[in-house]
């Protein structure tokens, strides 16, 4: 049982073009800002960007998106980020928009060795469209499938050197979701503690999922 | 009082104490200051217990509703993630949702994340619509004099047949099997006024009620 | 906003014959006994009991099939209590048995607004037998559909008067599932505490599931 | 060493430190007193870290694992749910599971939940050997004389091609694309005596080398 604190260069050497990555937080808040700087010095292009939502225009998540490193978005919610608007118009990003609380299953399935969910959420919408229809005792249900990437990015509110992690108010949101949805997860967090600071009950995202912290 | 409260606090009257309501940007937002005591909010990046804006040290990042404003969290919250927030929605644990609306059908269907050509994006408003018991929806019975309650909607969908209530700023409808049921005007409306500035042919309600103005 | 304490009587009172009584626990800890009791005081019988397992013979979960009150079991194993698996071999109670991961799924799918999972487990053996096969970009699959019950028992650590939970150690294992699973949850906890005792970060089953809550 | 610690003790040379591995009941779950320092155990019914089994005030029922058997958390131990339990196995986050074997098969197909007309439930085995990226499966050769290692199981299965690693009281069996492979065997016993205590043809390592006894 070795310690999962890692240096900054260590983590830049994660990140490869064209990759997707997977990032939590949610309009700003509880969003991971030191590891989205390790991806900007990558120099990681024609990324996939896997989140809520693309921040404000280069602002947190956004600056992803400023720099010229995302050519896809997947999320819940663009309108905040001018910039993606803009590159999504011009046909510079592509977009594609699942229902919130769709994305945040498909997250958990991709997490949980689960191949999809089924749900009512978006039946009779756009967001049918290209989808599975599945009836369960003749109701029907939208089949959403599973999604991952390459490497996750979590912010948490403390961790300890195993990856045992804790969020605290809403900056927990999609993070403890990001951190099982990716091969590799990256964390970095508010606070590092020592082994066993963490109550084992007041844990949030056990440390099996975690991979690297990010040291200070 | 002005139009948005006005049916800010019109939405809130469907509100009882215990119920866990989630409420969307603009006008919706309002009804937090009409509820009745014992009302709990949701907010879909993960909290039950929204209290009011916070001020100087209570803001703090850890308490942002969906929206980014900074709050203060009631004494019995509780945080969840995000498969958890909406968990909670989908499996029919809100007892309302207040959100805006571009356009309503006689169906209930309703349209309010997107013009076509212009899509940033449904945010939890999709999962919201299917799952809260109640879904009520605020917006002006017009745009620039066009009819915002249709025969069908022409924008696309938030979600089909789920709309419940629609408070404007005239009038408050119900979406019935029946069909849509004129319920409530402002003192001085008449129905056939009411009637002119929607598209699909109204019942009104043997009991119809003078809203508050 | 009102306490969700209830006397033993007004819980009595929700079992009636032939409902699916959803219980927490697993092999005789974490089991929610005094809500037991209240079923077993019900006279409530022709249940159907959906939980990891039965107990052993007239303990725990098992003195529901020892007062002869079940007809049916769905949980993933039955083998700790003798009288169940007697009654399963002479015709008197029908078992439907789930993998574990697959019963913690659909239980919570169930209480979730979810139709069902996809998973792989269970491919190749009995337990595909009478479900659908659905193939996501050509991989295979088992489709896994939600469970629900009329009554939950859960069994927690502390409770506050709105319904929020804490659990301890492994005594947490389905409780948080079934809290989600029933159309009525009924809560029973060794320590209740007042409004805002547990801390909003510290809660695991939020208040919002929760229907009852048993007073001492 | 018995026969038991000796199957223990094998298997869990396959361990290393960071691991976490779930253990089955019997011979198994003798496996953790031969882990190497840093590996963690999972206990499906809710918890990484699983230590010693616990005496005197310290056996409290709120530490139990899946056998319930009273056990000491260690330090970093993390709690969570059923459904988070096997996210982490179906998911491929343990490192390796060890369970007990009544049969299997020369594609690595196990039988170890039940024996035709006595089904009383598969538990989590069904996930652990669908989702621990090594299934290591401790048994005796032969049951009565019989073989347990067979080319087709006849019992229920408890998954298909998911073994890796088949130890027992005489040898070590890989399952490998070319077939069942011959690792190790006690020191004094050959080949020959393995192979005429298996129903399919094993290919005998070029390395084989010689089992601790």
């Amino acid at each position: 049982m070795s310690s999962k604190l890692r240096t900054k260069d260590e983590i830049v050497a994660l990140f490869a073009d064209g990759q997707t990555i997977v990032v939590g937080g949610f309009a700003n808040h509880g969003v991971p800002d030191a590891l989205i700087d390790c991806v900007l010095d990558s120099g990681a292009r024609h990324l996939t960007l896997l989140s809520n939502d693309t921040g404000d225009a280069d602002l947190t998540i956004g600056r992803l998106v400023h720099a010229g490193r995302v050519d896809k978005v997947v999320a819940s919610h663009i309108g905040m980020n001018t910039e993606t608007v803009a590159l999504v118009a011009s046909g510079k990003i592509e977009v594609t928009l699942v229902p919130q609380g769709s994305l945040a299953e498909r997250m958990r399935c991709g997490g949980a060795g689960l191949g999809g969910v089924l749900t009512k959420t978006g039946l009779g919408t756009v967001a049918e469209k290209g989808k599975t229809i599945v009836e369960v005792d003749g109701e029907r249900w939208l089949l959403e499938p599973a999604l991952r990437g390459d490497v996750g990015l979590v912010r948490a509110r403390s961790a300890d050197p195993i990856g045992n992690l804790t969020y605290r108010g809403t900056c927990r949101n999609f993070n403890p979701l990001v951190a099982r949805a990716a091969a590799v997860t990256v964390v970095e967090a508010d606070m590092l503690v020592e082994l066993d600071e963490i109550e084992g009950d007041s844990v949030v995202t056990p440390g099996v999922y975690v991979d690297m912290i990010l040291a200070k | 009082m002005d139009i948005r409260h006005r049916m800010a606090k019109r939405a809130a009257a469907y509100f009882a104490a215990g119920d866990i309501v989630n409420l969307g940007i603009g006008v919706p937002s309002l009804c937090n200051n009409y509820a009745p005591p014992g009302v709990m909010f949701h907010t879909e990046n993960g909290l039950i217990g929204v209290g009011p804006l916070a001020e100087g040290l209570q803001r703090v990042e850890s308490f942002s509703n969906a929206n980014g404003m900074r709050f203060v969290p009631m004494p019995g919250a509780s945080v969840f993630d995000s498969a958890e927030s909406f968990a909670i929605v989908r499996s029919g644990r809100l007892a309302a949702t207040v959100l805006g609306g571009l356009q309503v059908s006689e169906k209930g269907d309703l349209a309010n994340w997107a013009r076509p050509g212009k899509m940033v994006g449904m945010g939890g408003a999709m999962d919201l619509v299917n799952g809260a018991r109640k879904v009520i929806v605020t917006m002006e019975l017009t745009a620039k004099g066009a009819p915002k309650i249709l025969k069908a909607c022409t924008y696309p969908l938030t979600g089909a047949a789920c709309v419940d209530h629609i408070v404007t700023e005239q009038c408050v409808i119900d979406v019935t099997p029946e069909g849509l049921v004129l319920r409530e005007v402002l003192d001085g409306v008449t129905p056939e006024e009411i009637q002119r500035q929607v598209e699909p042919t109204l019942v009104v309600a043997d009991d119809l009620a003078i809203m508050a103005a």
